[in-house]
């Protein structure tokens, strides 16, 4: 019990609880379960591009180039929509994953193979993936009308009580949960990112479970692009400018090591949440537009100050009583 | 004596094949040929000792064996069946395990996956089976005779807790080949009998292992062949019971070992350094000694035991929570190295690449680090200067390098060392510390810096060398520090200096 | 003794250099780069009529020359291990402040310290949350990015600061000597000056010693976090010096000014051969580099490629260029086997 | 080609433009000898429509029409057109005096907002009752300016009241939230102007996934194409937008006219332009094309398909 407090992820829980609180005194209503359940659909796609995000974080990389990804699978498949009505839905879908993974796989090779500096990588393919978008419509927009009912309809479908959009955020967070929990290739990013070394000495290719990280990110992004132009209906090339930065923000807050090989899939959706909470309430309690972005990065230093806080370097901890003193729980066993 | 061992397998009687053969094995580093056409042989049943000094290629060729590196020549027969090592997993595929010297494992990861990484127990639908992964390593730790929770994090060990998980993770892979490198190193005495025990019984399985050591009672303990490398060298091999301690050290060493330490002796001044009651949170305490001019003091203790925090601490890279310390007869508070510095109190830390070089900087830079403003003018570089100093020391030291500005990085390792020293000696320091300075580097070097640390003690300088090598501590010491988990095990003169004093004041058992 | 300690009589000379220093330079990152340049500025001569003039070239240097001032800064910053992302939301502050200042009458000078006073303090803030704080550079600079900006909007709303006196337009939009501009000639010198303090000075060598090895820095005496914090505030005040040049250029404020020039000057010092992971690059990298995305956007806007466009090309600028060295020493490592 | 002319819009990408565009090659054609260079920024800057200037600026361009993002920072670079003899004109989002000849309204200001407040009260109930504005950024000139006229239009519709205005950034995600919480914190509004068409867009999106069809009404201003679709689902029922194409091919006029030294562009001249016969300019410099045209279900497939 009193591990499970000292969990960031508690702490973060208890936080966005009591920030709901707050605002649900200064609007009735904020914190009905239908509000809440609205502002979860509304941060859905955002958690889908913050776990993409943190894979790929987890293995010391970053991926700059989710948004611009999304903004151009999306692109595609819209056109392929407008051009194509009777295209099955599913293969549209199907074509949004494969187009993001070929994207991440870009990504991914080039770190993999040429050890170029994620940062690097992605910096460059953002501008070249969005350009590409650019290029690939010639600057046109495809619009609500161009697009089949059944392309716009299924992600607001409510099944059990919930939109299928938060339906798929739920998925995916299972699917991740499980992916990076129960298979070789979940822990091996853990492992990759958290000691490189190590990890040859395990037998785990650095490399490889990078560039498996990049294709994962770039598979979640086409099946984001594809919630994303199915919601706003509507495709140009500026859909989700930004958004790179708010994947990251949500796994800084949610306690992702940038660093490499620290954090949760809770940790994720929880800092999604969080700014999606945020996000969602300065709106409706009446805080000025103009306050917004410096709330959020006051509260993104505040994150970062916070999880610093906690991870302070230990030391090696010589002291034999000392050892014993700081780690209580093998005490009790 | 090369030439015999060309086949491999002749010098062993025994009527059993090998599980494993490596032949004409060949490793070059930048700099190093770290081994030179080595062969060996593993055979079922038989803990076979790889005796050499620091530096001798053991380690590297236990990461060949384990598929860390890929050799340059050479081949590697398992079940007399030619066998490339891919990768690490390659290695692991074959049967091969290995507890490394130094413990690579995962700060953030629990126990049991450090334990289980790359190998964890499969449920039906081929997910990780944490719970059976968890009871697994908690059975393997009992074994060992520790009760470490599997589930916490590795980064809230202590560092022989951290020996025992890296012991645990080798024998929870079905291997027929272990491979076990110093894995004595950090651990009291009741820990290492828990361990041999389980040698013995990996032995009855039939398994074959190379054990890796440098203390003599230990590999009479429990080995039955051995093979002797020098300088990337196999260069003796034999039945370990039946040969001399001696013989196996002249093998090692190529010459008698008594005046191998140019020790010089000195008339010994007055108190430079005292030490009194330094503590530090988690790491030491109540450290007391003085350190007099023209000495030098030895810090002896297993690996772990605190020495080098207490002197980076002495450095000003760490903080002591309480003490006091004097220099000269002044107070002096250390708060960064810049203060210790200034104060005359240098440190050579003991992993040169991580903390002693920027080894893609050439050298001249590194050396003249901590005395640019001595080389510059008013803040800005003078080349001639720093070539000037940088050429000074490099004579001084018989560095070997192309050029005054080719990275640090290309050196061999005992010219890196002399490249620290050097820096250091720059700074015209009163108390310089040594830590481990003669750990991984040629036998060659390795004589020129004991000649070395004997000169500036006759100089006057006062020198504390931290090393876990007895003959070194014995050969260079006037007086020896003994730590043992962070408190200190003893303070023993020159005269009173054996083998036998020393570990028992290390181990705190005999 | 069977081991010879040293031999005096063997005592050899190490040389100072390798190589002739033409040798040295012709290999290096600088040359390959300005030869890309060089192509660069040739295929535009071809390709458009107008691209061989002087004023025209003289008005294509205002694409790049603010950029690369704060690249020089942040230049060494990277060199360091750090980055700084926050560098256009702190143009926006600045300019908001002087935009402010001007409102209520302060003459040009007085603008010119406001904006790269605001500068330095978010420098600082910066340099406090990484050097003393300890925290990552990367996640603390997107933070105050959105709090800087974020600042400005609270202040400026939808509203815009005009009304600068008319000699504070000499920044942004004056020419020193026939078609050099102010911001040209600044440029040109802050270059020089950026070259001297990283490759001539005590404080280069350390940052570049920083960047290599943080521990072996530390433990060699230098003062780590004050050297980090000094460069963070440097990069603030070259983005406060930005700030003024783009405020006088444009001639209002608004809190959107210079939105996304932080991934373009992070661009130009990669670009300029700038490691990412700290520790190596030069100052002339980055200037030719600034010159490659100049000439690069300002010969595709004469053939009226949209911007877009072209910044597919500097993406992929950006990877092939860094991607052809490494390429290339496989080649070499492989054909040497 | 003789005369060479820049249409600059705030970016590439935004069907308004294109459809301008579409207008302003139609009114090359017909004059003979025009080549319009059709260009703009990636995103909605004016640091990047500066680069652009400049780049006119070096082709040696003889007029540039811009449409601006932001109607003070381009000025410099447009005075330095001008002295280079380059003619200068603003169309749809103006620039400030100084930096224009004049400028061509799409309508004028008071016109437009006019007809938001109008489309507002059309679709309440009685014509009373709470509305709200979801603008584009905090800076958008245009969006700004007929805001400005709705509010001092008001007291000339007795009974509409003025709620908030938001702003969604021209960011799908942003005005579909701001346009959520809106109706969240506002039960009583009925009625959403946006004066963009990302913001009629999101709008109608969420009235349509909130199931508010025929509770809350989106209206505003909007390009046919793109507002199809929220038509069809009954979120809006009728919206206005001038004619992008007419005012690209007027601009273009204009532009051309200027050049030949037919017409100087003083305020109380009036200038030719082609079909859309003469353009009289303001005492102010300014010139107003047309009244906005309403656009419902009736003729949105018509429409739909042009622009
Ligand atoms: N990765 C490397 N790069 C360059 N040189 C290396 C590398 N690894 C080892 N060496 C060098 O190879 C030689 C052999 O090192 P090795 O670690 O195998 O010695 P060892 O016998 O295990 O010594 P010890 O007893 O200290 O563990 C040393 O000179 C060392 O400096
Ligand atoms: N977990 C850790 N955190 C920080 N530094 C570490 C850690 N583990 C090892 N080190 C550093 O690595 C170096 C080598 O550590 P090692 O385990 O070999 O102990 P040692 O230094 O030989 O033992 P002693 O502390 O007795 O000198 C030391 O300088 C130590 O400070
Ligand atoms: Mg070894
Ligand atoms: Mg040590």
């Amino acid at each position: 019990m009193s591990r499970l407090l000292k969990k960031r992820e508690t702490l973060l829980f208890v936080i966005i609880a009591v920030m709901v609180a707050i605002f649900a005194t200064r609007a009735q209503d904020f914190a009905t379960p239908g509000n809440l359940a609205a502002i979860f659909n509304d941060t859905s796609i955002l958690i889908i591009l913050a776990l993409a995000q943190m894979t790929v974080i987890l293995t010391k990389s970053i991926d700059l180039s989710v948004a611009a990804n999304l903004a151009f699978t999306g692109m595609a498949i819209a056109m392929m929509n407008a051009a194509y009505p009777d295209l099955p839905l599913i293969v549209l879908i199907l074509a949004a994953i494969l187009i993001g993974a070929f994207l991440g796989a870009i990504n991914g090779f080039l770190v993999w193979a040429l050890e170029i500096p994620p940062i690097v990588v992605t910096l460059g393919t953002l501008t070249i993936y969005r350009g590409m978008a650019f290029v690939l419509s010639g600057g046109e927009w495809v619009n609500a009308h161009q697009m089949t009912p059944i392309f716009l309809n299924v992600p607001r479908t409510v099944i059990l009580g919930m939109p299928v959009l938060s339906w798929a955020a739920i998925i995916i967070v299972a699917i991740i949960y499980m992916l990076l929990k129960y298979t070789q290739f979940g822990r091996s990013t853990y492992a990759a990112g958290g000691n490189a070394t190590a990890a040859v000495y395990a037998g785990i290719d650095v490399g490889w479970t990078k560039f498996l990280a990049f294709v994962l990110s770039g598979a979640l992004a086409g099946l984001a692009s594809y919630l994303w132009v199915s919601r706003y209906a509507v495709a140009y090339v500026d859909i989700a400018s930004g958004f790179e930065l708010d994947s990251v923000a949500a796994c800084v807050i949610g306690g992702i090591s940038i660093a490499g090989g620290v954090g949760s899939v809770i940790g994720t959706v929880l800092g999604a949440l969080f700014l999606g909470v945020i996000k969602n309430a300065l709106p409706v309690i009446g805080i000025s537009p103009f306050t917004q972005m410096a709330i959020s990065g006051t509260v993104i230093i505040l994150a970062v100050v916070f999880n610093a806080r906690r991870e302070r370097n230990r030391g090696r901890i010589i002291l034999r009583d000392k050892a014993a003193a700081e780690s209580p729980a093998e005490v009790a066993a | 004596m090369n030439t015999a061992l060309q086949q491999p397998v002749a010098g062993f009687k025994t009527a059993d094949a090998a599980i494993l053969e490596m032949r004409g094995i060949s490793q070059i580093f930048p700099g190093v040929k770290a081994l030179d056409n080595v062969s060996i042989a593993l055979y079922p049943g038989k803990v076979t000792a790889l005796i050499g000094e620091n530096g001798a290629g053991k380690s590297t060729l236990v990461k060949i064996l384990t598929g860390i590196y890929r050799p340059n020549e050479g081949e590697i027969i398992v079940d007399g069946k030619l066998i490339t090592f891919a990768n690490a997993q390659a290695a692991i595929d074959v049967g091969v395990t290995a507890i490394h010297q130094e413990t690579v494992l995962f700060d953030e990861l629990t126990v049991g996956e450090n334990i289980f990484l790359g190998h964890a127990p499969r449920t039906r639908f081929r997910t990780i089976d944490w719970k059976l992964m968890n009871s697994r390593s908690k059975e393997l730790l009992h074994s060992l005779e520790s009760n470490i929770d599997p589930t916490i994090r590795l980064k809230d060990l202590s560092i022989a807790q951290r020996h025992l998980v890296a012991i645990a993770r080798a024998l929870s892979i079905e291997a027929r080949i272990v491979i076990m490198d110093e894995p004595t190193a950090a651990l009291s005495r009741k820990e290492i009998d828990d361990l041999f025990r389980i040698v013995e019984g990996l032995k009855a399985q039939g398994k074959a292992i190379l054990f890796i050591s440098h203390k003599f009672d230990e590999l009479y303990e429990i080995a039955d062949n051995f093979v002797v490398f020098r300088d990337g060298r196999a260069v003796g091999h034999g039945q370990l019971k039946e040969t001399p301690q001696d013989d196996i050290v002249r093998l090692m060493v190529g010459r008698d070992v008594e005046n191998a330490f140019p020790k010089i002796d000195v008339a010994i001044g007055g108190p430079v350094l005292q030490v009194e009651k330094y503590c530090h949170r988690t790491e030491f305490r109540d450290i007391s000694f003085t350190l007099r001019k023209g000495e030098i003091l030895g810090v002896y203790g297993l690996i772990g035991a605190g020495r080098s925090e207490l002197c980076q601490s002495l450095f000003g890279i760490t903080k002591p929570a309480s003490g006091k310390l004097r220099l000269e007869g002044q107070e002096l508070a250390i708060h960064s190295p810049l203060d210790a510095i200034g104060a005359g109190i240098v440190y050579v830390p003991e992993e040169r690449g991580r903390h002693g070089l920027a080894l893609p900087m050439p050298i001249y830079q590194n050396m003249t680090l901590p005395s640019l403003a001595r080389t510059s003018r008013k803040g800005f570089l003078k080349a001639a200067n720093e070539f000037a100093l940088a050429r000074k020391y490099a004579e001084r030291l018989d560095l070997r390098a192309a050029a005054l500005s080719v990275p640090v990085g290309t050196l061999s390792g005992g010219n890196q060392q002399k490249v620290v020293i050097g820096k250091w000696l720059a700074t015209k320091p009163k108390v310089i510390i040594l830590d481990e300075p003669t750990k991984g580097i040629d036998i060659g070097s390795k004589a020129a810096v004991h000649g070395f640390i004997s000169e500036l003690a006759a100089e006057g300088l006062s020198i504390i060398m931290i090393s876990s090598e007895l003959p070194e501590i014995i050969g260079m010491s006037d007086r020896v520090l003994v730590m043992k988990e962070g408190l200190m095990a003893g303070l023993f003169e020159r005269k009173d200096l054996t083998p036998e004093t020393l570990v028992r004041a290390a181990t705190g058992n005999a | 003794m069977s081991t010879v300690v040293s031999t005096p009589s063997e005592k050899r000379v190490i040389p100072d250099r390798l190589g002739t220093p033409f040798k040295r330079i012709m290999s290096s990152w600088e040359v390959l780069l300005f030869g890309v340049a060089v192509l660069i500025f040739i295929f535009n001569s071809l390709a458009s009529p107008y691209f061989l003039d002087a004023w025209n070239l003289s008005d294509a240097t205002f694409n790049f020359t603010e950029k690369a001032m704060i690249a020089f800064a942040m230049a060494l910053l990277v060199i360091a291990g750090e980055i700084d992302l926050s560098v256009a939301a702190i143009i926006a502050l600045a300019s908001t402040a002087m935009g402010a200042a001007a409102q209520v009458g302060v003459g040009a000078p007085g603008l010119v310290l406001i904006g790269i006073g605001v500068g330095l303090l978010c420098g600082m803030f910066n340099g406090f949350l990484v050097s003393v704080m300890k925290l990552p550079s990367i996640v603390v600079t997107i933070g105050t990015m959105s709090l800087f900006r974020g600042i400005s909007y609270i202040v400026l709303g939808d509203q815009a600061y005009g009304g600068y006196p008319e000699d504070f337009a000499f920044f942004g939009q004056g020419y020193v000597f026939w078609v050099f501009s102010f911001e040209f000639v600044l440029f040109i010198a802050l270059a020089i000056a950026f070259a001297i303090l990283l490759h001539a000075t005590n404080f280069g060598r350390q940052v570049y010693t920083i960047g290599n090895n943080d521990f072996a820095a530390r433990f060699s005496g230098i003062p780590v976090e004050r050297v980090k914090f000094i460069l963070f505030v440097l990069t603030g005040v070259m983005s406060g010096v930005a700030a003024v040049c783009l405020t006088s250029r444009l001639g209002s404020t608004r809190p959107s000014i210079a939105q996304g020039w932080e991934l373009e000057v992070v661009t130009m010092v990669v670009l300029g051969g700038v490691s990412i992971l700290g520790g190596s690059g030069k100052i002339g990298g980055v200037v030719i580099a600034a010159f490659v995305m100049g000439l690069v956007t300002f010969g595709l806007g004469l053939l009226n490629v949209p911007g877009i466009v072209m910044s597919i090309f500097i993406g992929l600028l950006l990877i092939i260029t860094i991607a052809i060295p490494i390429i290339a020493r496989r080649i070499k490592a492989l054909s040497s086997k | 080609k003789d005369v060479k002319i820049g249409l600059v819009v705030k970016s590439l990408g935004n069907g308004f433009f294109e459809a301008a565009n579409k207008g302003a090659q139609e009114a090359a054609k017909e004059l003979g000898g025009v080549e319009v260079i059709y260009t703009g920024p990636t995103s909605t800057t004016a640091e990047g429509q500066i680069e652009v200037i400049n780049s006119l600026i070096a082709q040696g361009v003889d007029a540039i029409a811009i449409s601006a993002n932001d109607p003070d920072a381009v000025i410099p670079a447009l005075k330095k057109a001008k002295q280079r003899g380059i003619k200068v004109i603003s169309w749809d989002s103006g620039v400030n005096k100084d930096g224009r000849i004049l400028q061509l309204n799409p309508s004028s200001n008071e016109l437009i907002g006019k007809m938001c407040l109008t489309l507002a009260k059309d679709h309440l109930e009685g014509g009373k009752g709470d509305f709200a504005i979801l603008s584009a950024t905090t800076t958008s000139t245009n969006q700004n300016i007929w805001i400005d006229q709705m509010k001092k239009q008001l007291k000339d519709f007795p009974g509409l009241n003025l709620v908030t205005t938001v702003y969604g950034d021209d960011l799908s995600d942003k005005s579909y939230r701001e346009a959520e919480a809106l109706l969240k914190s506002n039960p009583n509004v009925k009625v959403i102007v946006a004066p963009t068409t990302v913001g009629v867009l999101a709008a109608s999106k969420v009235v349509e996934d909130k199931g508010l069809v025929g509770k809350v009404y989106v209206t505003g201003l909007g390009l046919p194409s793109e507002m199809a679709g929220a038509i069809k689902s009954g979120a809006t029922k009728e919206f206005a937008i001038w004619n992008p194409i007419d005012l690209g091919y007027s601009a273009t006029q204009i532009a051309y006219h200027l050049v030949k030294g037919d017409a100087t562009g003083k305020p109380g001249t009036e200038i030719e332009a082609g079909r859309m016969g003469k353009i009289k300019i303001g005492d102010n410099g300014e010139a107003a094309m047309a009244d906005p045209f309403v656009y419902n279900a009736s003729n949105i497939d018509q429409f739909s398909k042009v622009f």
